[in-house]
Order: structure tokens, then C-alpha cells, then sequence
């Protein structure tokens, strides 16, 4: 029983484990995006800019509803210039810990996704996200662009086009086949997919009979996220064949081994960062490595297990045979 | 008056998910029924019954023959009873549950009848009905010798068990109500608890009725979710996995309402 | 403070109150439905039925993850046939206690979905709801027709040609825009929207690897739910001008309140019954009433408050005036 | 050497939601600031903060100035406070939390020093150190005599505050820092607890050090979420809604470990 190797490696990359601070949390300042990685995330995506500076949407903002989070951020960021900046810096303090760095755009028209990855780009990121799904812009924005398989194709294709380093697209768990969009954003040259993004919800203040958010609708994570986001990460990694970050609901080591077995290569965690701090990081890598050294098994040998099928013998006929060989055993027809 | 007994449950949810458990042994009990006991204990009431689940294969409603190790009493009749007889030691299975109600003691006296498998609740329901201080009296009922089972764990729990045969083979010939009839004249119990085939129950029922005694009848349909909320175990506006698989009838309870 | 009257209407049939049994909870039985009905319900809806007989979806078909189920029952039903007899037998029952009854069909295609609800119509339901949302069914049945504005259409069109009687369409929560679906399905000639149907998700055990549902992938139903639901109902109210059936997560008389604020005319209960049995229709009725009657209010006074906003008068500038008629008001520019 | 205290902040999240009390009543504090007094208690330590929201206008976060029931003394600067002084006994107001970590006693003599609102939870503060047996003294800062707040507050707990002005106009003429020199040098509490403005936190921090007083200051930073979720309120990899407000300066740590 020896310490498992918990490194994976997405688009050529190696993650000294499969942990990724998702984009939104800790992810607006070097120093917090530092303190995540210092406390054990395998790789950190920086908070999503656009072209321009947005304060985001006014307060309530954020709330826990005890199940997860709703939040309407509304994308507040500093603009992709000041951006630029924020992530040199932060690459140059994560470097020495070798923690590659993610940034994340979003746009509100396909052309504007290309330049604003043009300029993030310059920042010489480890991996670029593209964030076509966040639920809080619709007014701004139109419906996301994660909702069609030709919307989220024409993102993913304008922003190959511009820059050369790998693309990871990130998808959204409101549409009704979500394995034709994978397939869409991966003909159209994603090197990866991050599912999911938060699921629109409303929350109604009884009082007042106002809704919680100042933005009113928001999007649903955390922990009633878990089963739709796992739902997600099968039904892609079903469709396609490029690395997922699995992302929803992840706080524990079983949450992070089950995103792995549905299908994912690497595992997001955002919502679990506020509940516990950046500590959930190493909580989430002990409770994985425990679990895989105590079965000798190993991420590899995981992955994609959810897609086999267990096999049962014909059942033997009475009288039945004691102890019999007959065994449940786990082929590995996918990952 | 059929009324579902209290405890247990429609509102008592805890165990939603399937645990994995190891097998610790397998007894066989008779010639188509084996024992098999688990690595761990599952924190259950006579009468309740669990979701065993064998991955790829099937998930299927047993009664808990023994709570702490955890063991059901299951009767090769397919597919899904035939693996389980096929695990060896150290084999996963999963369980969820316990579910539904269990039985409740009455009085201070008790009347334990089991047909077939039905008998496996009655085990835990004889040690717990002991242990508060009841009499006990158990009878078990089978087509012939061979089907008989469990005799021997009431004869541990230090009670002599009535035995009857359709074919005389071992005990008295004939039907268990027709042995019980004697028995209900003279010195009825308090209540009377069985576990058993429909017609067997049903007999029960009437006979019980007759002499007034409580009756708390386990009954099997088919079941599904085993939480009620799928509707296949119906029987009279009841979900035999949630409000039962024991109901309640009380001849004087039913005369007062009626 | 006198007792509010909970009763509502959809499409001119009038319920006692607000709380329906959703489709799929107790449906499959005259004996079960007749239960829910005495216990309080204001309406029941069958378990959906298609042209033939089904026995669904191996075992396990469903189970209770903490923060909701997760099903994929697979539409057991007994065909049309059957059904019709099942829905004469069940409303000859009801007809004695007041309480309406809605059948539920559903289709694998849109020809035999017109079919099917000219069969069912045989049986005089007073409303007729059409399932085109069930996730469970999709390697049977292809993406669910609640996924696009054109199928939805195409299947409320398909109905409405061949009965009479007021047709519910249940929609979806895995869309990207629900108002245009609830748009399309309205134009095609639906007189009410039941507002959701399951979210699809995915539960693995860890130990196998496996799925925990046979059918591998189910619907999410329960509290985990409630927020999308909440949110469902928002945007299809701000969009059709139809009632809606509120569904998804309600347990208790304050969701049932949000329901209707967010724009719902009557709410629909399923995994709640489970919980706590029938008894659960009572117990939120008592509380909807308990919480009007306090506040002197009526349903119809707040429904849709959600989609109204408060009006702050311009803030006093320094000193602060005391006890100022700055107050709160609640405009209803809905419902 | 800052560090977060222990208690609240990070891991213990019970009240997510915001919560309908009623204004009870509204008590005015000097020519600029309101004590908005609530119809209920709120479960917070002092220096923890909640976010009171008024639907449709904003939602802020406020020191509690007293828990049972809940009171914030609030400074009108802007919208949301204005529109908070226009309530009315009887209006509804929201609010979430408590969030952040509190003030943690230490030792047995401490020394409160607030300057504009923050005065706010020293008030609370003050009265759980007395009711620990702490000796307690209280430095109030302001610009002018009409700026000071709450010293009759302290005075009704049997405090005399220090007060200081800018102007000279009430107490000593000067800044806070400058009041308390001599009194740290000869006679030093086991620590100082402080909130206000960053320039008064920044020369008490200084003052502290170099007196080798454990400092624990309350900071101030714009807040959106409370929760430690949005990032707006860092500084220096801090998340002051969650590792703070309270941050602990304890120049005997800082020394041991640098
Ligand atoms: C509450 C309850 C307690 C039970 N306790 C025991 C027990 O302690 N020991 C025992 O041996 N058996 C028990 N059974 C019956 C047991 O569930 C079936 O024997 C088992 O499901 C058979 O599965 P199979 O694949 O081996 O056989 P199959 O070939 O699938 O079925 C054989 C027969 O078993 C019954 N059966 C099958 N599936 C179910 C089901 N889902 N629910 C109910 N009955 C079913 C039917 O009568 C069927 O004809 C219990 C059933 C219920 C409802
Ligand atoms: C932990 C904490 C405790 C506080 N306790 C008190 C208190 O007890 N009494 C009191 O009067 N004030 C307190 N404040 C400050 C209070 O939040 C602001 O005065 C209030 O938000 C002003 O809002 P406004 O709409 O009236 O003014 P605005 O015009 O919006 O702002 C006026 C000024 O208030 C500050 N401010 C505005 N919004 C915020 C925000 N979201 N977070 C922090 N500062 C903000 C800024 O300095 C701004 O320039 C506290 C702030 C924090 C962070
Ligand atoms: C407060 C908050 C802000 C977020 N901001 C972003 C963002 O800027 N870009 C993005 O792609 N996702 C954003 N997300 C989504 C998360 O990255 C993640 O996909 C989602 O929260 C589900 O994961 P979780 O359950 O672990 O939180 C945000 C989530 C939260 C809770
Ligand atoms: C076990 C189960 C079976 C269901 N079957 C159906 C069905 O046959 N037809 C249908 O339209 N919806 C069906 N549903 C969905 C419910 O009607 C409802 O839309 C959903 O469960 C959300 O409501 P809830 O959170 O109150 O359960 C089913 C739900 C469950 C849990
Ligand atoms: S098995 Fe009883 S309701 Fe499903
Ligand atoms: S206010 Fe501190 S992180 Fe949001």
C-alpha cells in the first residue's frame, strides 16, 4: 500500500493532482489564487474577465440556501487589460509551487470571445477557459452561448483561430443534450471541457416576496449541484474523448473519486472552498489517496469505471453451488 | 380495521443510499434456503426488510433475519436469490434500508407463526419479544420436511417450535392454522405475528379474528423503490413497503369503528 | 383574520386548493389516488400513460440521496387501455369528494401522442397533462420534446388536434430558454404548463464504480430541485400568460407561498408525499392559510409578487428625516 | 505576524439566508448616526458582522452592536444608511449572519479603542469582557464632539471612555494614538482590541508593537458576499468577511516566528 500518484495531466499539462480551483472562487487576486494553491489545488483558474471592467450586479449578490449557493456575481471583473496584469503576477508567485494557471474569459458576441482571447493570451497562461455559460449575463448578454451546439461551436472556433494555447470550454447543465455540445465545442478544436457551470435558479424571499438576489434569478452550485453535474461529466466523457474537468457539488474525496469515475480527468472545486477555505484542497487529496491506496488502485484505473458494466455470470441452477468462483468483476470498457 | 403500525416508515428516511457490506458467512438452512450474514450490523426492527443490490444484477426486498451482524434468510427462486446464495465470504453486497414497519409488541404474551421464508423476520421478533419479558410460542408451517426452516434457531432461543407439514413428514399433517386452532381455543395469546404466504395470512386473519386476538400480519407484494413512492406494492390503498409489510388487525378495534 | 379561500382555477375547472399531486406519486392505483385526494389534495394527476404497456426500468428505479431522489422509474404504466379504465374507475371516486383529476400521457413520437390523448380522452379527464419531459426515457425515446420550442410545439399541436378537454404541457429544467419553449407551447394551444419535470442526474456508488440506478442515469426530484423549479416558474410566468403548476421540491406551506409569488397558479407536490405521506397535503394547505390569514392576504394578492419590485423612494439626504413615510411598497405588475 | 482568530469565520455557515425582523426602535447616536434596535435577537459575538438588506434598494454589512436584541449603529453616508434611518418602528429590515470572526478575550485587562462607528461592537464587547472579569478600558476617537459616539453607552456599563478630538472640542485635542502613548507605558493592558478607520487600526498596530501588546483589530474592506465567496473584500490573501474582520497582530508571535 503505497502513496498513490495522484498526477494528471490535461492537454499536455501535468496537475500534480486532479484538483482545480474553479473559476469564480479566490480566483479575482494573486494573493488568494497563491493561497489555494499553497494550500494543495492542483491547478487554479482565475476569475472570468471580458474585454471591458464590470462591477457585476449589485447586492444580495451571494447566498447560501443551505442545499448550495445562488449567486449573481454578474461576472465583476477588472477588464481583460488590468487582467493581463493580475495573471503575470500570479503565474510568476504560482511558478516556484508548480501549479499551472488557468485564466477565464467570457465575451457577449462570438468575435469579442476571439479578442478577448487574443489579449489573455498575452498573459501566456497555462490553459484558457471559456466560460459560455455563466447564467447571470442573460439580460446583458442573450441566452448563453452553452445552449446550442452551433452557439458554443462558433465561441470555440473564433477563439482556436486566435491563440495557440490549449482551450478548455466550459459548459452549461441547462440544455437537453449535452453530449451533442460536447462533440459541437470538440470538432470545433477544445482540448478540454469544464462541466459544469452553475444551474439557473430563484430563490423568493417569503416576506417581502422578493426574490433573495438583487439580480433576481442566479446560479445554482454546491452540494444540490453534485448529481447534475455527475450526470453531465458521464454524458460527455460518453461523447467525446478529450480530458473533462468534472465541476459541481465536489466537496470530499468520494465526491472528487465518483466525478473521476463518471469520467472526469480533473475535478473542480468551488463552492466547497467557501464552506471549508482552501484547506478542502488537501482534505479532498488525503480522503482520494487513502481511498485508492487502501484498494491499490490508481486515478487510471478508475477513470470512466461508471460506463462499465458489471458482469454476472449466468446464475448457476439448483442447488446452488457454495462459494462459487462466480464474482462480480468490473470490465473497463470506457476511459 | 387494517391500520398500519406505528414507527418505521412513511417520514423516517435516513438510509436512502445502498451500503456496501462484505459477506461474513453463508449458512445453508434447508435445501433451497441459505443465511447469509453480513460484516456489519444494520440498525433494524423485527418485521423490517432491506433492498440487498448486486450491481449490473438486481435489487431485490429481504426481511432481516438478524440485525447485528446484519443476515437474511433467502430462498433460491431466481435469478437475484441464486447470486446471493453464489457470493463467497468476503464478497461486496450492498444494502439500503431498513425500510417499512415493523412489528410491535402487544400484551406480554405471543404468538409467533411463520410459512416458508416468512419465517426469517420471526427469529429477531422471538429474541426481542423474549428479551421484553414475553412468553413465546412460535409455529412454522411448510409443504414437507425439507421446506421447514429455522426450527433450530428457536430451539437456541430455548422455545420448542410447533411444526406442521402439508405432507406429514415432519410435525403435525396439515395446515399451521389447523394446528393453531386447538391452541387459540385454550390459551390464546396476547397477540398473534405472522410472516407468510397470502393465503396463509389470510387464514390467520380469520382465525385470529375469531378468538378477538390482535393480529400483526407481514405481507409481501411486489416491490420497487421499497420507499412508496412508486406505487407497485399497492394493496387496498396501501403501500405495503411504507405503511407496511406489517398492517395491524385488531378485531376490537375494528368492531368499535364499525 | 378569517380562513383565506385557497381555491384556484386552471382553464375554468376550479380546485379547492392550490396543491396537486404530481404525476408519477401515487398515480398507479384508484385506491392511492382516492387516498391522496381525501388527505387534501386539491387535484390528482395520474401516473403518465403511454400506448402500450410498460414495466419500466430494472431495479434500483429509485432512491433518496438526502437532498432529493433520484428516479428513473421509466414510465411503468399499464398502456392506454388499461389507463382509461384505471381513470374512469379513479374519477368515479374523486367525483363524490370535489376533487378533479388529471390523466397524463406521454409518447415516443408526435403522431402517437395525439393518438394516445384521443385514446385517454375516452375516459372524460377534467384536464389532460402531456409528459414530453421525462428523462428517463431518452435511450428509448431519443432527447426529450420538452427540448426544443419545435418539438414542444409540434407535440402540443398534435394533442390539441384530437381533444377537446384542456391539455397541461410539462416542460423541462434542462433547456436553455423556457420562456420561448413556454411561448411555443402555448401558441400551439396549451391551456396551462406544468413547470418541472425532473432534472436529469447521476448517482455513483463508490464502491463499484456503478451507477446506483440500473437505468444508470435518473431525475433529480426533491429539495434539490426546489430553486430550479422556483426559477422554471419565473421565467415561464414572465413569458405566457397561461396558469402554471408549480412543481418541484415543495414540502412545506412557505415553498408552496414561493411558488405562487414567482407566478404559479396551483403547486405541485411528488417527492414530499413520500416523505411524509399523504398527510403532506393538510399540513402545507395549513400552513398556505395559516400564513395568509395572519397577514390578511388572498393568493390571487400574491401571486407573481416575485416579478414586482419594491419602490424606495429617492433616499433624504443628511439630516436624515425620523420616522419618515419612506416605506416599502410592493407594486404588482403581475399575475 | 496577522492571523485570522479562531471561531466563526470559515467552515460555519448556519444562517445563509436573510431573516425578516421588525424595527423596534431607532435611538439617534449624534447629528449623523442612528442605533437601529431589532424585535429580535441575533446570535453573534462582538465584531462579527451581519448584512442588513432592505429588498429592491441594497444590502450592507454592519457591525452588531448589540445581539439580544439586535442592534447596529449606523452612520447615514449614503443610500442604503439614509434609507435605513428613514425606517419606522414596525418596518421590516433583513438580515443575514452574523458572519466573520469575533474579537477573542485575552488575558485579563483589555484596552477598547474605537474611532467613528466602529465604535459600534466595542460596545458589545466591553460588556462580555466585565461579565468575563476583565478589567476594561475605552478610548473613543472622533473629529470633532459631535462625531463621538456611545460614550454614554460605556458610561452606563460604569466605564469612563478617554474621548479624544481632532479639534480639541471634547476630551484631549489630538488623535487617539497619540491619548494612549503614556498610558501604554505605564500601565499596559494584556491587549488591545480596536476598530475604526485604517489609519487609526495602522498607528494602534504600531503603537501595540512596540509595547509587545497582542493587538486585535477589526479591518474594514468593501463587502458583497460576507461569506468569503466573491473575493471583494482581500487584502493581503485575506478574505476579511470570513478570516476577519477581527485579525489578530500578536508581536510575540510575529517575533518567535520571524
Ligand atoms: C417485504 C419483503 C420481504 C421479503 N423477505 C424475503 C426473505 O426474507 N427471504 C426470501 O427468500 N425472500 C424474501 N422476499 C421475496 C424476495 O424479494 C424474492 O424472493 C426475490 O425478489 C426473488 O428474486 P429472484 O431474482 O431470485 O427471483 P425472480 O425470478 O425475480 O422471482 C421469483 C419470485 O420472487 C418474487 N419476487 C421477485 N421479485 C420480487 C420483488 N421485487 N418483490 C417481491 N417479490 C418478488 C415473486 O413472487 C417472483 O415470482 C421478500 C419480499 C418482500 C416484498
Ligand atoms: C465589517 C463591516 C462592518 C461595518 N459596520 C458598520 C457599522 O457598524 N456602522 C456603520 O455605519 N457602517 C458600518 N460599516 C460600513 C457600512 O457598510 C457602509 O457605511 C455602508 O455600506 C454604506 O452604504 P450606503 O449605501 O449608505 O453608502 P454608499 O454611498 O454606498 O457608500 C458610502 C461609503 O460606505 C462604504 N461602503 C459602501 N458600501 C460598502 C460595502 N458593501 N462594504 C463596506 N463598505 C461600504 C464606502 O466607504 C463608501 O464610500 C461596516 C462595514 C464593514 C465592512
Ligand atoms: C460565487 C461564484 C462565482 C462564480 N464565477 C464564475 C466565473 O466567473 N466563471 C465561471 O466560469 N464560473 C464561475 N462560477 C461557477 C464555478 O466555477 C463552478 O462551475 C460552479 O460553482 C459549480 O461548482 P461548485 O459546486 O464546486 O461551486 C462561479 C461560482 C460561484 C459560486
Ligand atoms: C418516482 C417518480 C416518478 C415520476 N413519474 C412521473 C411521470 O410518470 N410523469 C410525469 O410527468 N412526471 C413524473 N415525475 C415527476 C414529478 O411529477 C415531478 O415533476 C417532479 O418529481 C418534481 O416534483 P417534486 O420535487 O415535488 O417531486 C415522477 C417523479 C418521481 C419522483
Ligand atoms: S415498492 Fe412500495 S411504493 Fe415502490
Ligand atoms: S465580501 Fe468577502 S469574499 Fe465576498
Amino acid at each position: 500500500m503505497s502513496k498513490p500518484d495522484l498526477a494528471v495531466s490535461i492537454a499536455g499539462l501535468r496537475l500534480a493532482n486532479p484538483l482545480v480551483l474553479a473559476s469564480g472562487i479566490f480566483g479575482t487576486h494573486a494573493s488568494l489564487m497563491v493561497r489555494a494553491a499553497r494550500a494543495g489545488a492542483g491547478a487554479i483558474t482565475a476569475k472570468s474577465a471580458g474585454t471591458q471592467p464590470r462591477s457585476g450586479h449589485p447586492n444580495p449578490s451571494c447566498v447560501d440556501f443551505g442545499g448550495g449557493l445562488l449567486n449573481a456575481i454578474g461576472l465583476a471583473n477588472p477588464g481583460a487589460a488590468a487582467e493581463v496584469a493580475l495573471l503575470i503576477e500570479t503565474r510568476a508567485q504560482l511558478a516556484p509551487l508548480g501549479v499551472p494557471l488557468i485564466a477565464s474569459i467570457f465575451a457577449d458576441r462570438v468575435e469579442n470571445f476571439g479578442r478577448v482571447a487574443a489579449q489573455i493570451a498575452e498573459a501566456a497562461p497555462d490553459l484558457l477557459e471559456v466560460n459560455i455559460s455563466c447564467p447571470n449575463v442573460a439580460s446583458d448578454f442573450g441566452e448563453p452561448f452553452a445552449g446550442s451546439p452551433a452557439t458554443a461551436a462558433a465561441v470555440t472556433a473564433a477563439v482556436r483561430k486566435q491563440v495557440s494555447v490549449p482551450i478548455i470550454i466550459k459548459l452549461a447543465p441547462n440544455v437537453p443534450d449535452l453530449g451533442q455540445i460536447a462533440r459541437a465545442v470538440v470538432d470545433a478544436g477544445a482540448d478540454a471541457i469544464c462541466a459544469i457551470n452553475t444551474m439557473p435558479g430563484l430563490l423568493v424571499d417569503l416576506e417581502s416576496g422578493q426574490p433573495v438576489l438583487a439580480n433576481r434569478t442566479g446560479g445554482v452550485s454546491g452540494a444540490a449541484l453534485a448529481p447534475i453535474a455527475l450526470y453531465a461529466v458521464y454524458q460527455i466523457s460518453a461523447a467525446v474523448d478529450v480530458p473533462i474537468i468534472g465541476t459541481g457539488g465536489v466537496s470530499s474525496g468520494a465526491d472528487a473519486l465518483r466525478m473521476i469515475m463518471a469520467g472526469a480527468t480533473a475535478v473542480g472545486v468551488g463552492s466547497a472552498v467557501y464552506r471549508e477555505g482552501p484547506a478542502v484542497f488537501e482534505r479532498i487529496a488525503t480522503e482520494m489517496a487513502g481511498w485508492l491506496a487502501e484498494r491499490d488502485l490508481t486515478l487510471d484505473q478508475i477513470r470512466g469505471r461508471a460506463h462499465g458494466r458489471v458482469l454476472w455470470p449466468e446464475a448457476p441452477s439448483t442447488p446452488p453451488v457454495p462459494h462459487a468462483a462466480a464474482r462480480a468483476t468490473i470490465p473497463q470498457e470506457h476511459g | 380495521m387494517i391500520t398500519a403500525t406505528s414507527g418505521g416508515g412513511l417520514g423516517d428516511r435516513s438510509d436512502g443510499l445502498p451500503r456496501p457490506y462484505r459477506v461474513a458467512s453463508l449458512r445453508q438452512e434447508n435445501h433451497r434456503t441459505r443465511t447469509v450474514i453480513l460484516d456489519g450490523p444494520v440498525d433494524a426492527e423485527p418485521g423490517q426488510f432491506c433492498m440487498l443490490w448486486l450491481p449490473g444484477l438486481d435489487e431485490k426486498p429481504f426481511s432481516v433475519a438478524a440485525a447485528s451482524p446484519a443476515a437474511f434468510t433467502i430462498a433460491a427462486v431466481g435469478p437475484f436469490s441464486r447470486a446471493v446464495h453464489a457470493l463467497a465470504p468476503g464478497d461486496r453486497i450492498w444494502l439500503r434500508g431498513p425500510f417499512g414497519r415493523p412489528f410491535q409488541l402487544q400484551g406480554r404474551d405471543a404468538l409467533l407463526v411463520g410459512g416458508g421464508y416468512g419465517v426469517a423476520p420471526l427469529l429477531l421478533l422471538a429474541s426481542r419479544a423474549l428479551a421484553a419479558g414475553h412468553r413465546v410460542r412460535v409455529a412454522i408451517g411448510a409443504r414437507g420436511e425439507g421446506d421447514l426452516l429455522l426450527a433450530d434457531g428457536f430451539r437456541q432461543l430455548g422455545i420448542d417450535p410447533i411444526l406442521t407439514t402439508d405432507d406429514g413428514s415432519q410435525g403435525q399433517r396439515g395446515r399451521v392454522t389447523e394446528a393453531l386452532a386447538p391452541l387459540m381455543d385454550a390459551d390464546p395469546p396476547d397477540a398473534l405475528y405472522a410472516c407468510g404466504p397470502h393465503g396463509m395470512l389470510a387464514a390467520l386473519a380469520d382465525l385470529a379474528g375469531k378468538h378477538r386476538v390482535p393480529a400483526q400480519l407481514s405481507w409481501e407484494a411486489y416491490m420497487r423503490c421499497g420507499i412508496g413512492i412508486c406505487g407497485s406494492c399497492e394493496q387496498d390503498g396501501l403501500l405495503l413497503c411504507a405503511d407496511g409489510p406489517v398492517l395491524v388487525d385488531d378485531p376490537v378495534l375494528r368492531e368499535e369503528r364499525s
